[in-house]
């Protein structure tokens, strides 16, 4: 057995989840700041420059908070639905190429997790499985609040995983393959060749960042967490760490949502125009940093969204899931279908 | 020396036994669904290992997060705190269960044995269990098969809906 | 348009899929107008098809078109596949039967629209009769037997569906029978001769393994099959002619068919379906040709057929009755032409009939639907005033029928009197002259009765008798006109010879390519026959015809003679009036053994096959009983059972390793 | 890794839920015990395709999958109405089905 690509691959798990982690700790800062402008108010801007050490201050406080466990509760199950929550919203990052074949100290590294072929599939099926963290706190807190949102969590995620799998697929289509690493390179070239605009998928790709949000339970779609209803939802009885790690988890789903939806939909690390003779760590820095600009303008969409529009009513969030959503999903797989079949796209 | 595939076959061998012990043994049925849920994701892993990519996905997609979420809709929709224990089936049926299970064992131990006894894995060809040879696979050679059973599930679909609910 | 033709059987099609479905929906007049106009469409393309047709050189004057693959049978050991299509051919013979079919039933579905007018279950009558139309094109058209059978069989059942078509009225006092048992009776007898007909199409098979026409006759020409083999197929295609054209012994339904409404009498069972037989024997005539021994059988059928019905139509009361007799007499007639060979007379002779026996009946209808449902001949009289159109167009049909010369009915009488004459049976001329005077004295007392004399109904009817509207009376009146000058397409050469004309039967022309005559019998218009002879034939049949009128007027001209004549001649008059018993006869021979044999079955069936099944049953429920307490309603004793039946499975699965 | 170990495994699986169909009356718990079964079989399959190097087998736990599918939904739409009617899971309250 080889060690060395055994510890490129830790080290590369390691770098991602400092960013990732960095990078949530940034989002719950940007999500105040902006949350505030969007209300004409200030927001958190006495720690540190700008207030940009608040989420540090907030991460103290939230360890030095005393740690609650209902009566009543499953306890086994109390303490594992954050952790797998948690753990099921970074796993799926893992197929998320986030740059190009590079090579650092004579070794060519893939800025890719895991390159599998069935890559797609497995981010979905982290996405799905990120139920169970919200089942298992709703159901083991043994609170009736809780236990609606988890319900209702499972009955939203179950209904609005088909749209955004259906929607993937059109692209799986037009890709023909499974692979995020071959998605992303077939999308090559100037903007015009991602998916959204040449592969016909525009639609599948609003259908697929609807679903997104209805999949991380964000506004207008975060029904398990509505706090005029249910106080905190699924969350309601957990405190400190714990909670934090939930909160964290829902930061780390939206962004492996919006890390999905541009390799799938707008070229992934793909900067959008001809790199010419660009090389080395020209070209990959401004790959990388393509990747990140679009996955943070995505990041900045969901707060912008989540203060803009209402919350919907339960029954209207099912009819949208699946008399509209899936609907017109499976129109736009027929119809992505019929334009490979007859070699409108380059199949 | 101990490969990596035989300490990911002890581990998953465990996971898979323990948690199908506490599906059939606990009282509670959502610790039971939840059990047959990392039950299922060990099964997963089996497939991994045994060279069926897309099998494992699809598993953890279709089983894990479908199946078992329904599951575990429908208890907690009903909120079903127990069940489980001999109510009205009698003592006879509680003496011939096990020993029915213990024969069901018995022959199935016997014919392992006997049939492969001498059994190795082949060597895989480069794409098997792909996406694409499985795909391949499906809409050609088992190409009504696979029509025969999406009109199954749809049938299924509108049973269940018939079914459950109250009114139509 | 020849190419067409596969489109005319489907034209009445279409008008009864269109008023099958949209029928109960639609005003009765666009009902009637989709009738008549899906038939007159057929009736324009074959006029479109024929004159093509014609325009043939005379050798290879016949068209044929497979539509579609029937039925692929494979080698039924006779050494080639056969394969039967959806095929339909045009040639002479079909093309007379196809102009008469269209054309009489284009008349008749007009006056339908009139006499049916006030009816109940309009739109089901036309469905039937367009239905009716369609089968018989098809039986017409047919290029094979099986598509002639089919047709055939379907203008039986369209016959059973109109012979019932008031099946909730009684029909017969003397017998007790409704409209619904006139139909089935006629359905029934049908079936015993269709199944000869039946089985004669499978010998055939068997024989010359094909069905075609054409092939068949190309293979009839030069083969030597047995003699017996010939005569026996022959026999059994008669005998279904004989169920289908009401021959003896098969004739009895086609009087009770009268229980259906007077224009089905006048199209079924006087102008078309009862003349599909004649037009089978003449279609397979290279069969018949080749079998003498069938032919004198046939001959002698028709010759008693056409002896014995009419002497049945002298005592008949009922008007449409009568006229049923009259029609099996005329079959008997052309029957009879064709067993002695006279292939073209018996088809002109169809052609003829079909046009003055319509119009007798659709004249009788006019004089029903004006005394209202009346149709005892006995309760009119004087009729002649008050329906002046029926009056003169129903006198021109009976000189026709009777023979009288100039008219349709003449010529083609003639010729079949002359065909018997030249073809040396002498016998049958002779009873076919006979069955000709007692033609025109039944005839003639009919239309007396009706029409001359008194009125002798019951008065709130007669006076309110009336003409029949223009719809009912134009039909009459076209039918009158081709009752008269319909014969000349077919004068005997004899007859142009005396107004220097030479030989101009054009009938005989066309249609004697289609037909083959007997091997060596010197006879028909051209052939060797002395113009004397003719003449003197010709001079005979007039003078039959006169003397039979004559009679007739001497008889009924005063009323309360005609009662001492019958009780002169009372013997035979009770005789007739109870028509020989022959419905008795066949009741105590056919019908009692025949529920003799059914009681004994039923017992059987009752004691010992139900007893058989009732004690399987009775095991089962014992057994059950015993089994039931197993079944204790609780699933996972099921399921502990299921796995121990998996178990015991598993066992021998795991034992074969 | 020999193939036996995964079948005698699947064996045990195949056996524990035939057993805990049997055992429990749960009427959910039989639901998932048959997933058990279900699973074992798959995993048998799966096991067959690698050793023999043939892919029908995965292709027969796909089809296995569905069905377990189209099974789950009808079964437990089948324990919903169940419950509705007798306000329990439990399958020995169903003993309706006898003479």
């Amino acid at each position: 057995m080889e060690i060395e690509p055994l510890l490129i691959n830790f080290v590369k798990i390691f770098i991602v989840t400092q960013v990732l982690m960095v990078g949530v700790a940034f989002m719950t800062w940007v999500e105040r700041r902006v949350s505030a402008i969007i209300q004409f108010r200030l927001g958190p801007n006495r720690v540190g420059p700008m207030g940009l050490l608040q989420p540090i201050a907030d991460g103290i406080k939230f360890i030095l908070k005393e740690e609650t466990l209902p009566a009543g509760s499953h306890k086994t199950l109390f303490m594992l639905a954050p952790v797998i929550a948690f753990v099921t919203a970074l796993c799926a990052f893992a197929v998320v190429p986030f740059g190009p074949v590079v090579e650092i100290f004579g070794r060519t590294v893939n800025l890719v997790i895991l390159d599998l072929d069935g890559g797609m599939l497995f981010a979905l099926a982290f996405a799905s499985l990120g139920v169970y963290g919200i089942v298992c706190a709703g159901w083991a807190s043994r609170s009736k609040y809780a236990l609606m949102g988890g319900l209702r969590a499972s009955a939203q995620m179950v209904s609005y995983e088909l749209a955004l799998g259906l929607a993937a697929v059109g692209v799986f289509l037009v890709n023909g393959t499974l692979r995020p690493t071959e998605i992303v390179a077939a999308q090559a070239g100037w903007f015009w060749n991602w998916n959204a605009f040449s592969g016909f998928q525009l639609l599948g790709f609003i259908l697929f960042l609807v679903a997104g949000y209805a999949e991380t339970n964000r506004l207008p779609f975060d029904l398990p967490e509505a706090e005029t209803e249910l106080v905190a939802g699924y969350h309601t009885e957990y405190s400190s760490m714990k909670f934090s790690m939930f909160m964290m988890a829902e930061y780390f789903a939206m962004m492996t949502m919006s890390s999905l939806a541009v390799t799938l939909y707008l070229g992934g690390f793909q900067p959008g125009f001809p790199t010419g003779d660009l090389s080395g760590w020209a070209l990959w820095g401004l790959q990388i940093g393509a990747f990140v600009a679009k996955v943070g303008f995505f990041m900045f969409l969901f707060v912008w969204v989540r203060w803009t529009l209402p919350r919907f009513r339960y029954d209207q969030l099912m009819d949208l899931g699946w008399k509209r959503l899936f609907p017109l999903a499976l129109a736009n797989l027929v119809v992505t279908a019929l334009l490979v079949a007859f070699d409108v796209i380059k199949g | 020396m101990i490969g990596l595939e035989t300490v990911g076959f002890v581990f998953l061998a465990t996971l898979a036994l323990a948690s199908a012990t506490v599906v059939v043994f606990h009282k509670s049925p959502i610790i039971s669904a939840l059990a047959l849920a990392f039950n299922l994701v060990a099964i997963a892993g089996f497939y991994l290992l045994l060279n069926a990519q897309f099998l494992a996905l699809l598993q953890v997609i279709v089983y894990a997060g479908a199946i078992m979420v329904l599951i575990l809709f429908v208890i907690m929709l009903l909120s079903i705190q127990s069940e489980g224990g001999l109510h009205r089936s009698g003592r006879i049926h509680s003496v011939l269960a096990p020993l029915i299970a213990l024969g069901c064992a018995v022959a199935l131990g016997v014919a392992v044995f006997r049939g492969s006894a001498d059994g190795r894995f082949a060597v895989s060809s480069a794409d098997f269990g792909t996406v694409r040879s499985i795909g391949t696979d499906l809409f050609t050679t088992f190409f009504y098969a696979f029509e025969a059973i999406s009109l199954l599930l749809i049938v299924a679909m509108i049973g269940a809906v018939l079914l459950a609910k109250r009114r139509l | 348009m020849l190419k067409l033709i596969w489109l005319i059987p489907l034209l009445p099609l279409a008008g009864v899929i269109l008023n099958g479905v949209f029928g109960r929906r639609l005003p009765l007049k666009a009902v009637g107008t989709i009738a008549c106009l899906a038939v007159l469409a057929a009736f324009g393309i074959s006029i479109g098809a024929i004159l093509e047709l014609a325009e043939l050189p005379e050798g290879v004057r016949q068209f044929e078109t497979d539509v579609a693959t029937w039925l692929p049978l494979g080698d039924l050991g006779t050494g080639s596949d056969l394969t039967i299509p959806w095929g339909f051919g045009l040639d002479p013979l079909s093309s007379v039967l196809l102009l008469v079919v269209t054309g009489v039933g284009f008349l008749i579905h007009v006056y339908s629209v009139g006499y049916m007018s006030h009816e109940r279950d309009y739109a089901r009558f036309f469905i039937y009769l367009n239905l009716f139309m369609a089968m018989m094109l098809l039986l017409v058209l047919g290029n094979n037997l099986l598509v002639l059978f089919v047709g055939w069989e379907g203008v039986g059942l369209c016959s059973y569906l109109l012979i019932g078509f008031y099946y909730d009225r009684p029909f017969d006092e003397r017998t007790g029978l409704t409209c619904a048992d006139a139909g089935r009776k006629a359905f029934i007898v049908n079936r015993i001769g269709d199944f000869a007909f039946l089985i004669g199409l499978l010998y055939l098979v068997l024989e010359f393994g094909t069905l075609k026409f054409t092939e068949l006759n190309t293979a009839l020409a030069g083969h030597h099959a047995p003699g017996w083999m010939l005569t026996g197929i022959g026999l059994l295609l008669f005998l279904g002619a004989c169920g289908k054209s009401a021959q003896i012994p098969l004739y009895v339904w086609l009087p009770d068919a009268m229980a259906g409404p007077t224009p089905v009498s006048a199209l079924i069972h006087a102008a078309t379906m009862v003349t599909a037989g004649v037009y089978m024997v003449c279609r397979m005539s290279a069969l018949y040709s080749a079998t003498p021994e069938a032919m004198a059988i046939i001959a002698a059928v028709g010759a008693a057929t056409a002896l014995f019905a009419a002497s049945m139509g002298i005592t008949a009361t009922d008007i449409k009755k009568v006229l049923a007799y009259s029609t099996v007499s005329q079959l008997g007639f052309m029957f009879a032409a064709a067993g002695v060979g006279a292939y073209v007379a018996a088809i002109f002779h169809l052609m003829t009939h079909a046009f003055f026996k319509a119009l007798l009946f659709l004249g009788a209808g006019s004089v029903i639907h004006g005394l209202h449902g009346q149709q005892d001949i006995r309760k009119m009289g004087g009729l002649r005033s008050k329906m002046p159109a029926t009056f003169v167009t129903f006198f021109v049909a009976m000189l026709a029928i009777t023979g009288i010369p100039g008219l349709a009915g003449f010529f083609s009488k003639d010729e079949i009197l002359a065909g018997a004459w030249n073809s040396g049976n002498r016998v049958v001329w002779v009873v076919l002259s006979v069955a000709a005077l007692i033609t025109a004295f039944y005839m003639m007392r009919l239309t007396w009765l009706v029409f001359f004399g008194k009125y002798r109904g019951d008065e709130s009817t007669g006076s309110k008798a009336h003409e029949s509207p223009a719809l009912m009376t134009i039909p009459l009146m076209i039918l009158a006109a081709l009752s008269v000058v319909g014969g000349y397409v077919g004068v005997p050469a004899v007859m142009s010879g005396w107004v220097g004309l030479g030989d101009v039967n054009k009938l005989h022309h066309w249609l004697a390519p289609a037909l083959t005559e007997p091997h060596g019998a010197g006879h028909g218009a051209e052939v060797a026959h002395e113009a004397g002879m003719e003449t003197m034939l010709i001079l005979v049949a007039t003078f039959v015809a006169l003397l039979g009128i004559a009679l007739a007027w001497m008889v009924y001209r005063k009323d309360g003679a005609a009662a001492a004549w019958a009780k002169r001649f009372g013997p035979v008059h009770h005789l007739l009036r109870n028509l020989y018993w022959v419905d008795e006869f066949y009741e105590l021979v056919v019908l009692r053994p025949f529920y003799a044999a059914s009681r004994f079955f039923a017992a059987v069936d009752r004691w010992v096959v139900d007893g058989l099944v009732n004690a399987t049953g009775v095991t089962a429920e014992i057994s059950g009983q015993v089994i039931k307490l197993f079944q204790t309603g609780l699933v996972r004793n099921y399921a502990l059972m299921f796995m121990f039946g998996v178990l015991v499975i598993l066992y021998y699965v795991i034992r074969a390793i | 890794m020999e193939p036996q170990w995964i079948l005698v495994l699947s064996a045990v699986l195949f056996t524990m839920g035939a057993f805990g169909v049997l055992w429990n009356r749960g009427a959910i718990t039989i639901l998932m015990c048959v997933e058990i079964m279900l699973n074992s079989a798959n995993l048998t399959f799966i096991t067959f395709a690698r050793q023999f190097d043939q892919a029908e087998g995965q292709i027969y736990a796909f089809f296995v999958m569905t069905l377990a599918a189209a099974e789950a939904a009808v079964g437990l739409a089948i324990v919903i109405a169940l419950f509705r009617l007798r306000e329990s899971t439990d399958v020995d309250e169903l003993n309706l089905l006898k003479w």
